[in-house]
């Protein structure tokens, strides 16, 4: 029924994605759009705001190449393995190009998206009671109960232009279904300006609407289907394919040196106009390690009516 | 024609379902309201998309839903969401472009009651109360009524405010939607077995047509104000034959909603 | 590895739900337990508070049963058919067993368990603007956002004594799966002090390990479960049983009058010991008509790590 | 004996594993706290439930979770939410027992620093920030800290507070969380590398046991105050044959986070 959605990453970034947008590239270790983020980085955007609960290697991979200004985000490091070496150097530094940060908890980040989708003034929370974080960002603001059952803490709306979903499978009109970890994909959806859905496969219509609960998001809110196998790599799709720890371990060294980052970059982002550039250079070998074995959901019954 | 000859209730679905014409997202209600969009989805409108308040996106009913979380609603939907989910991102979000609204009264500003008739703590008749009716009002980026007229219901003065319709005029109304940020322009069209309603400029019920058949004397005695007219009072164009096999056939063979 | 938690009905009404409580049977159309309700009848609680955003035929069977004297809610009837005649003669007569009502909107109430869940002094949303509600519930009440851009309206938790819900099928230490219409089950349930899940089915913890997507509930906030097939009757399991609209519309001429509605009570509540004589007493053919066609939802694949 | 040799990080997975005698549904954090609760899992806690803050309930991992968000966590998982339903429902619910924080700085009253070392705008080490950590603090039942002590991470003024613990101490931070009314008691109980701390009736540190081998005067010389000392001071049981066996062949075979 609707027209199809269906759209090469290059165009849906160079359409969807701006100069000076803020813009959420989410998913909690589990399905984060590496190869959104490196198509910004070859369209070389600018003055951009990134928004991320974890920033993961995307965005400083994204921040050394100098597509942002700001950074907005709960945790910022390598997982299990260390720092962010470019974006520590950009906070740390105070040339002019310091990257402002702007800070919160999980919940905090996870509240103000939520505020964004449902168009709420605020977001209110029990964390930051006694903690030094509302001294460091005046968004983070007491709120009283107007039932005078106490106070909590509230965090203001965040609406992106741009969020950007990596996802299982997705159908032409944006339709899109996720399992595993779902972190906070659906309300950054909600709350952005414009979507753009990135998924593993492209699925008919009729898959979707078999299983109409498994839908995280409606095509009804997204602007473009990018279909990018393995565009998630080095992190993970459930059921797909795993997260390369290696290649997290082995960034460590890389983003500890400018110029080691510099060489990768032009090797892995520049040198190479897409995914399946990418997925090529990887290798037949790596990409097949990483596969799991089978471990299927089961199927339920919803009925016909009549 | 025998097809010339239809129920005021089939006259009330296929005036509704013209409105929708070029809408894209409806919320949906059970009875006349979702024969309608059914009927719009058949001919005006067929990329139109039914969101149910029971948490259903992109429904794809297989028969005529009786209750608004029907079975058949769920099964071929595009989404199915929790409550919370369906009012807070889809309703209050602001992705809901026409809401459909009934009531037990109406003003001339189109605000609506479905709560008490008489005082709210001694009531002659205890009603349904608002459901989702209040923050539709309110969030849909626009609403149309469906509700019978008669000198009960067509009121002066409503006993309780379920849901805001044009408040005490069109300049207030305007003015308290902007400084509160709602997402809603209120109602734009009244639906009843007699007539077709529009709003003027100040905010106003007043008669765009008359259904077939319906004189004016009829329309003023069941209504409890002296009603507005538009300048040239039109007839409202008589179902087609298409129309109504369609709602006959179709969408309510059993003709549970349209006898 | 945790203990089972399977009780009978009776037992789990007997010492879960008790005289004075605020009690949840939640479920909008879809999955109410019927069951739950009848036993609470047939044990005579009294003074309950009910609350339910459509308090439905249960509500009102339980009321004429004299189980209650107060009701919050959000929309009062009998969908698509009439009115829900005890609970009106309770409410607009001004005795002493007058009912007492509690009202909101649809939202309202879904707010109301979302903030009890979340232990929430308050939930904010954009409703009540311009309506007579707040004015006659004080627990509707004005919120400045402290970020200065607007008010919204605020509801006050609502944290039931006990929750109940109808589930597809749970695992015997109440992991509980639900598809089809979701409504505010999730919400009630984690508001609750108590929780009884009734359920079609008692499967194997493996089969809700299998697609823990599908999980609602957890058993860790579960108390009892109990295994009443068709314990919905007659509103609906998707994929088990239709809606039985028949019985919505049959129940109109028998709320209409106290004593038909007493000798109702007598025949299929208070003269039956639980669901399956209730079951077996409807009939064979009358449960056969209601099975729906089959409607796969397919099986997706979590993938096994390693 | 062979086995009883071992390393600081098998002795603090232990002592960690021990504290967890009893408890029922624990918030892991990866590494040491994420070995620990398994290790307690199949000794002193069988039915202890694993909750992640990536939105999982019930995880039984098949290997040793590399990242907080692990596919392995997922799969056979009893549920997995959204971290809206996480956070929301389950820590800020009241349902977590335990939460397990680390920190670059702890001060006496077990308030931690995971944010910034010197000034907020002009740091000399940014730190990765609170993560989940300050709501953690605040609604889990009680939290036990795991970090390696040195004169740089016991001092006695952190630098920041992300994660409240008893604040000004035991007086100050009851009187608070009672009138806020906190779900959380506050830290219980701090492991490092060197011993095994709890927090006397005024809130403030003391040195419980000393592992195996550490001396006072190496607990003296890493931390940035006076130690309180448990009246009859302690050696912390060392790890048994059967715990070092279960942490080398079953959950980190590879010595990823215990050499």
């Amino acid at each position: 029924m609707a027209t199809s959605k269906v759209a090469t990453m290059r165009d849906a970034v160079a359409e969807l994605v701006r100069d000076g947008d803020t813009v959420a590239i989410e998913g909690f270790t589990h399905l984060i759009s590496f190869a959104a983020g490196h198509e910004i980085i070859r369209q070389r955007r600018r003055d951009l705001t990134l928004a991320r609960m974890t920033p993961d290697l995307i965005y400083d991979q994204m921040i050394a190449a100098g597509c942002a200004r700001k950074l907005i985000f709960s945790w910022l490091g390598n997982p299990g393995v260390g720092t962010l070496g470019a974006i520590r150097r950009r906070a740390e530094g105070d040339g002019p190009d310091r990257l402002e940060l702007e800070e919160y908890s999980h919940f905090g980040m996870v509240g103000r998206y939520t505020a964004g989708a449902a168009k709420l003034p605020f977001y209110p929370l029990r964390s930051y009671f006694e903690s030094d974080l509302p001294k460091v960002n005046a968004r983070i603001r007491e709120i009283d109960s107007p039932f005078g059952n106490g106070k909590v803490y509230a965090v203001p709306p965040l609406q992106p232009d741009v969020s950007i979903v990596h996802a299982q499978r997705a159908d032409a009109a944006g339709n899109t279904q996720i399992w595993g970890l779902l972190g906070c994909q659906k309300e950054a959806a909600f709350a952005a300006e414009r979507v753009i859905v990135v998924a593993e496969e492209l699925v008919d219509e009729a898959v979707i609407r078999a299983d109409p609960n498994r839908t995280v998001i409606p095509g009804l809110i997204v602007d473009a289907v990018v279909v990018e196998p393995f565009g998630a790599h080095p992190s993970y799709v459930q059921g797909a394919y795993d997260r390369d720890n290696r290649f997290y371990l082995d960034w460590d060294p890389i983003t500890k040196d400018e110029a080691a980052l510099a060489a990768w970059l032009d090797e892995w982002v520049y040198g190479l106009d897409g995914r399946a550039a990418y997925v090529e250079k990887l290798g037949a070998a790596r990409v097949a390690a990483l596969r799991p074995g089978r471990a299927p959901s089961g199927s339920v019954d919803y009925g016909t009516y009549p | 024609m025998t097809e010339a000859t239809f129920t005021k209730n089939e006259m009330m679905i296929v005036a509704a379902a013209r409105e929708l014409a070029g809408q894209r997202v409806c919320f949906v209600g059970v009875g006349l309201p979702n024969i309608a969009v059914n009927l719009a989805q058949r001919t005006v409108a067929p990329d139109i998309e039914l969101v149910y308040e029971s948490g259903v996106f992109g429904a794809k009913p297989a028969r005529l839903p009786l209750s608004i979380g029907d079975p058949t609603i769920v099964t071929g939907a595009t989404a199915v969401t929790s409550m919370h989910e369906l009012f807070a991102f889809y309703l209050q979000g602001g992705l809901i472009d026409v809401g459909f609204l009934g009531a037990a009264q109406i003003d001339r500003f189109g605000n609506l009651n479905s709560t008490v008739i008489g005082p709210y703590d001694a009531p002659k008749a205890r009603l349904p109360g608002s459901g989702g009716a209040c923050e539709i009002a309110i969030n849909a980026r626009q609403v149309f009524v469906i509700m019978r007229q008669s000198a009960r219901s067509f009121v002066e003065r409503i006993d309780f405010r379920t849901s805001p319709g044009n408040l005490g005029g069109a300049e207030q109304s305007e003015r308290i939607r902007r400084e509160q940020g709602w997402l809603g322009r209120g109602p734009s069209v009244v639906v009843t077995d007699l007539a077709l309603w529009r709003f003027d400029e100040t905010g106003e019920l007043f008669v765009e047509s008359l259904h077939p058949g319906v004189t004016l004397a009829e329309v003023r005695a069941t209504v409890g104000w002296e009603p507005k007219l538009a300048a040239s009072l039109a007839t409202t164009p008589a179902p087609t034959s298409a129309e109504l096999r369609l709602i006959r056939e179709e969408l309510d063979p059993g003709g549970a909603y349209t006898r």
